[in-house]
């Protein structure tokens, strides 16, 4: 048995599993509340990264990642918030709007990735290390940068929930996705929560965007595979609870790291997808979903 | 206070309501009989600005309130009390009561409401922590109320309040909403049947097949023999 | 869209599109793109009876034509049999394989499904590329390069011949789009619209949403299969790069312009998307960027597409039909 | 409904008219690349070679006293349609005289652009495109590549591998290669190699496109500690990742990027980080010291147009464009592609470091005056330490142990 490189893959699933977390968490909350399904969602974790490329290397601004996250939030809060009131909820009344909302921004999307590669250029764009160095215990080695990572990560997180938990707009949006009828009896202006809820998650997956930059590089069309990992992670812990989604990201960033260990990086996307068909063959709602 | 003059109502493509026209006066305890189905908690919705389609003319204060979003109605002091409840089922009762003063003219007053919802129904007192999905069903009814009441509302419009209760929980809820008229708001209710009219209400519309069928003081409606057997369950 | 208005709007399409070689049959580019108009006017159809009439929110619909283009580029190759049965027997591999997506997708709700059927997509090329994909003769990354053109009656219906393989597909599209409107038309169609408003209700008619769901499920994965396989004759190669996002989103437009639900629509939209296409092309490198806005301003100012455009610029008698769905989908994001 | 019939009539009528606008006395050139897309960069890489060399033929007068005139087609992610669309447009409508494409498809460019006579210059590197040229040599005449096959490129990167001055601590590899046709083709060749050579192929992974984190793999890596780590993906964010993860607790092992080396950003990212690194470009142009003085003047005149170092195809399809107008000289007519065809594969063409031969499958063989190219990366910059074949060190440039290795 090789213990310390299970530790060592086991490392790995943590770092994933907590930047997925943060990253999934948008995505099922929009879901959650609204019923909407963001197919930019992957173009909003490139306009994260983009966004402190322009900030840090472009414009070369002194301040460091905490002077980025401080610009970064109120930005991405209002590109979600204007892009829902823009393109989302005028499509709310109409037939079919669940389909039309994935083909809008389906169509956000091409539009996006393609802006930032017309803006950009093709080529990648890096960041700098948010920490470099390492902590070693005996054979196990811990880059700074992942625990840097995983602290942030985890920090969004909590500072998600307890938004959600303990400010008055947190509530109303747990309301809204629990009781939408409930919801506008109390007097709650259900389409700015909409809104305001699209703006929220645009920050979870851009400030994720930011986050992994400086290990995974900025490409115009990063965003795909953010977007599947995601949208796998949603429905895997059921679409629309955030338990159920912080858990699925935990299990998934595991998987994927042992699955790429003992078998080789091939399998990892149809072991993904394969314990996700086993789940849903299961249970159709995910792991905490609900109906509804 | 509140009058509603000639509305007609659809609810999907259905037409509910037929040129129904009643009033609320200040301090009044205005009581809609009818059976089932036929219009009463829409002519509840419609004021509430729950329809997509209300024609007509709703008029609050003296204002017209056709077509207002619930939301700016909330603010008005105009809320709807749901026959289902319609509670956060995932929240606590405190949550629950603070989501209730979640209109801009609340805030300022929610912990003065607060205080008064306890005074008024004690056992929420005893639950602030309990969820809402886990109470029973009386209590789940005082909640909603109480939500309602944190709102800061004048006008009261509440479904149904007695509804699948049992008969000692309900005088209960009765005698919450004297009290609460006692306190000066003013309220529609909707019934099927209220044994205890004319202890509770001022006057009385019955709603039949989307149209109003009789109306008078509670008294007339205590005497009317046709109502006595039908709703009053005298 | 009652009958004759259906029905005739697709004879004027593809009327008008059975006259377009007399214009440009010299020039094989431009046949081409006809040619792949008609290819992916029965794709989408097939997208928009399942996604717009059967509300079954697949997005697998790219994948099931790959898997008809391969598994008959494969049965003409290895086994030697007639590019016509092949492209026949590859339908039914499609269907077959979208009756094994069917069964788990069936018990779940709309994003799952549309997950569910994209992992067929996003599997489908690794898979290919695979070596289990290389033993069945898919070729692995190089894909088929040596596909036969189809024969009959004499004719090689391949690259060489556009104006023989146009008559071709337009065969099959007008075959596809016939089978796709007697559909809609049929009882099924009426199931679907029912089920589509309340599925409480399509039950009391005794609606079995599991048998109906199941049938348009292996339908269109067996016509895509049958426009898959004949794509591969055409072209006579194949690589996995049709299974990037380019052809997804082509195919979305395609919808969106049509008309979601608003069939014949698909059959314009996808004629309309292809030919926009190619006019954007002199933009380079802007053109996606350009293609992206265009949906977002499209969806938001063609609720119904061009069909709904058309039908309010030309009011005929079918045209006065109330917009029903306005109440049901009042309640965006109800139900909670 | 009648108004179907104008709109479509309009449509067509916009298409066809687009390619008719211009005529006079200019010959005109298909520019057949992915200009979006997850090719662009690559594409890129070749429009500067081409544009630079139509360029300067108009600045010398033209071709035959007519100015070159490109037209371009995006032939995105290459979906074996969109190959025969660009063929059909370019050659079928256009009725461009010439060709000048990169990566084009691998194979499907050859039966897309052989159905015409213009000649078709690629930069596929792939064994899957010679064969179909094999299936009929006469018919794809008008074919020409570029650069050697993915198996030869790999026996050379082989070959220097083997020829490194420097002693192997053991006998394992580990070879990494992306899924595609080349990544595919060139882990292939060296497993075969290596195993034939006695080594032990420890691992073999195939990973897709996108792969940024590769932790499991190196926790392998670690105890297997390899002699050599061969990685094609031709990708800068997966081979940096790679490298930066595997430097966290580096074993004592060549790293080896064959082509995946070329993405600029390898080295403009990393710089002196990246120093150590070996690999591998065909039909290269070798840095910092071209071989000819020629040679030094064209990538002195590259980096004043673009900005940069030359990357690698920018120097192949840019020798393609001059190879072509040079036997268009020779021949005398645009227009007679067989004659310019011959001509081509017959006699060859005289570019910046001595002759091109395209041999009888009309590829561009390693070798001779035009031949691989291998590279490690010293002190941030990418420099020549082998060509190959045969395989010898070029001038005075040496090897150098990466740090990483005790």
């Amino acid at each position: 048995m090789y213990i310390e490189e299970y530790l060592d893959v086991f490392i790995s699933g943590l770092t994933n599993g907590s930047v997925y977390a943060l990253m999934a968490v948008g995505l099922t909350l929009v879901y959650g509340v609204s019923r909407a399904f963001n197919f930019a969602y992957g173009s909003f974790y490139s306009l994260g990264g983009y966004f402190a490329w322009v900030l840090m290397v472009y414009l070369g601004l002194s301040g460091g990642y905490l002077m980025v996250l401080l610009m970064a939030v109120p930005f991405l809060i209002g590109f979600g918030y204007v892009t829902e009131k823009v393109i989302v909820a005028p499509l709310r009344k109409r037939s079919d709007w669940e389909v039309k909302v994935m083909m809008i921004t389906l169509g956000l999307a091409l539009f996006l990735d393609n802006g930032y590669q017309v803006l950009f250029g093709p080529r990648m764009k890096s960041l700098p290390p948010i920490m470099t160095g390492a902590v070693e215990l005996g054979p196990i080695y811990i880059a700074n940068q992942d625990i840097m990572i995983f602290v942030l990560a985890i920090s969004g997180i909590l500072a998600f929930r307890w938004l959600l938990n303990n400010t008055r707009i947190g509530m109303a949006v747990r309301a809204v996705a629990q009781n939408p009828i409930g919801a506008k009896i109390v007097g709650i202006p259900k389409n700015r929560i909409f809104a305001a809820t699209f703006g929220i998650s645009t920050v979870m997956v851009g400030l994720g965007g930011i986050l992994l930059a400086q290990k995974y590089f900025i490409s115009p069309m990063g965003g795909w595979d953010i977007l599947v990992k995601s949208w796998v992670i949603t429905a895997f812990g059921g679409m629309g609870s955030i338990r159920g989604g912080l858990l699925a990201a935990f299990i998934l960033g595991m998987l994927e790291a042992y699955v790429g260990y003992v078998f080789g990086m091939t399998w990892v996307l149809f072991a993904l997808f394969g314990v996700l068909l086993a789940t849903l063959a299961i249970r159709p709602q995910g792991l905490m979903g609900k109906w509804g | 206070m509140l009058t509603i003059a000639d509305v007609n109502a659809y609810y999907d493509q259905f037409h509910v309501l037929h040129d129904v026209s009643c009033e609320v006066h200040e301090g009044e305890v205005v009581v809609m009989l009818g059976p089932n189905g036929h219009g009463k908690s829409t002519l509840l919705k419609a004021v509430c600005g729950l329809l997509d389609r209300v024609d007509g003319t709703i008029t609050y204060k003296g204002q017209d309130i056709t077509g207002w979003s619930t939301e700016q109605l909330v603010n008005q002091g105009v809320i709807y009390i749901a026959e289902n409840r319609e509670l956060f089922g995932d929240m606590t009762v405190m949550e629950n009561l603070k989501l209730g003063a979640y209109a801009k003219n609340a805030r300022k007053k929610e912990k003065r409401n607060l205080a008064r919802v306890f005074e008024l129904f004690p056992r929420l007192a005893a639950r602030k922590k309990q969820l809402a999905a886990t109470m029973s069903g009386g209590e789940a009814r005082m909640l909603a109320i109480a939500r309602g009441l944190m709102s800061n509302a004048d006008f009261l419009c509440i479904d149904e309040p007695s509804l699948g209760l049992q008969p000692n929980l309900r005088t209960e809820v009765f005698n919450i909403i004297k009290e609460i008229h006692r306190q000066g708001k003013s309220m529609l209710l909707v019934e099927q049947n209220i044994p205890q009219i004319a202890d509770l209400a001022d006057r009385v519309y019955v709603l039949e097949e989307g149209c109003i069928t009789f109306q008078g003081s509670a008294e007339e409606a205590a005497a009317d023999d046709r109502l006595k057997e039908i709703f009053l369950g005298m | 869209m009652d009958w004759k208005r259906m029905s005739g709007t697709m004879a004027l399409i593809y009327g008008v599109m059975a006259l377009m070689p007399l214009f440009v049959g010299g020039t094989d580019h431009l046949m081409h793109i006809l040619i792949m108009c008609l290819i992916w006017a029965v794709v989408a159809s097939c997208w928009d009876l399942i996604m717009g009439f059967a509300g079954i929110f697949s997005f697998g619909q790219v994948a099931f034509f790959v898997i008809g283009a391969y598994a008959s580029a494969i049965l003409a190759l290895t086994f030697g049999i007639h590019p016509l049965a092949a492209m026949v027997l590859a339908g039914v591999v499609a269907a077959a394989i979208g009756v094994l997506v069917a069964l788990p997708c069936l018990r779940l709700k709309g994003a799952y499904i549309a997950l569910v059927t994209f992992a067929v997509h996003m599997i489908l090329e690794p898979f290919l590329k695979s070596d289990m994909g290389r033993a069945i003769g898919t070729g692995g990354s190089r894909g088929i390069l040596t596909i036969p053109p189809m024969e009959l009656f004499g004719i090689t219906f391949g690259a060489g011949d556009k104006v023989a393989v146009f008559y071709a597909a337009l065969v099959l599209a007008v075959v596809c789009s016939v089978i796709i409107m007697l559909v809609i038309r049929s009882f099924w169609g009426t199931a679907f619209l029912a089920l589509k408003d309340s599925a409480g209700f399509a039950a009391s008619l005794g609606v079995s949403a599991f048998k109906y769901k199941l049938a348009v499920f292996a339908l269109t994965s067996f016509l895509t299969g049958l426009a898959g396989g004949f794509y591969g004759h055409y072209i006579g190669m194949l690589s996995t790069r049709m299974l990037g996002i380019d052809l997804f989103v082509m195919l979305m437009i395609m919808l969106v312009l049509g008309g979601i639900g608003q069939f014949p629509g698909a059959i314009l939209g996808a004629i309309v998307t292809v030919t926009f296409n190619e006019a954007l092309a002199p933009l380079g490198t802007y053109r996606p960027m350009v293609l992206g806005a265009l949906v977002v301003v499209l969806v938001l100012a063609l609720p119904d597409g061009i069909i709904g455009l058309l039908r309010n610029l030309v009011p005929g008698r079918g045209a006065a039909e109330p917009a029903v769905a306005e109440s049901t989908a009042a309640n965006a994001g109800g139900q909670g | 409904m009648k108004r179907i019939i104008p709109i479509v009539l309009l449509l067509t009528a916009i298409l066809t008219l687009t390619g008719m606008a211009h005529a006079g006395d200019v010959i005109k050139v298909g520019v057949p690349l992915a200009m979006t897309g997850p090719y662009t960069d690559t594409g890129d890489n070749y429009w500067k070679g081409i544009k630079m060399a139509i360029d300067e033929i108009n600045a010398d007068g033209g071709l035959l006293g007519k100015q070159l005139e490109p037209i371009r087609f995006d032939t995105q992610e290459f979906a074996p349609e969109r190959v025969m669309q660009g063929a059909d447009y370019l050659v079928g409508q256009e009725k461009v005289d010439s060709v000048h494409a990169g990566w084009a498809g691998w194979g499907q460019d050859v039966r897309a652009y052989g159905k015409y006579t213009a000649p078709f210059f690629a930069d596929d590197g792939s064994q899957a495109a010679v064969d179909v040229f094999k299936e009929d040599p006469e018919k794809y005449a008008n074919i020409f590549q570029l650069t050697d096959t993915d198996i030869n490129q790999a026996t050379s990167m082989f070959n220097v591998l083997m020829a490194l001055p420097y002693e192997y601590p053991n006998k394992k590899v580990v070879i990494i290669n992306a899924d595609d046709a080349w990544g595919t083709g060139v882990g292939d060749t060296l497993e075969t190699k290596f195993k034939e050579a006695g080594w032990e192929v420890a691992l073999r992974e195939v990973v897709p496109y996108g792969t940024r984190e590769w932790g499991p793999i190196m926790t392998r890596i670690r105890r297997i500690k390899p002699a050599i780590i061969h990685v094609e993906i031709v990708s800068a964010p997966e081979v940096i990742t790679f490298f930066r993860q595997f430097m966290r607790t580096p074993t004592d092992t060549i790293l080896s990027y064959g082509y995946s080396i070329v993405p600029r950003e390898v080295v403009e990212t990393m710089g002196k980080e990246a120093d150590g690194l070996i690999g591998e470009v065909p039909t290269a142009m070798p840095t910092p010291e071209a071989p000819t003085p020629e040679a030094q003047a064209w990538v002195e005149r590259f980096t004043e147009i673009w900005g940069h170092q030359p990357q690698a195809g920018s120097w192949a399809a840019y020798s393609g464009v001059k190879a072509w107008a040079a036997a268009v000289v020779a021949v005398g007519d645009e227009k007679d592609h067989a004659a310019v065809n011959r001509h081509i594969a017959t006699v060859g063409y005289k570019g910046e470091t001595g002759w091109w031969k395209w041999d009888e499958d009309h590829v561009m063989r390693g070798g001779g005056d035009v031949p691989f190219g291998h590279y490690q990366v010293q002190d941030g910059e990418m420099v020549t330490i082998f060509t190959d074949p045969p395989t010898r060190p070029y001038k005075d440039y040496k090897f150098i142990k990466p740090r990483w290795i005790k």
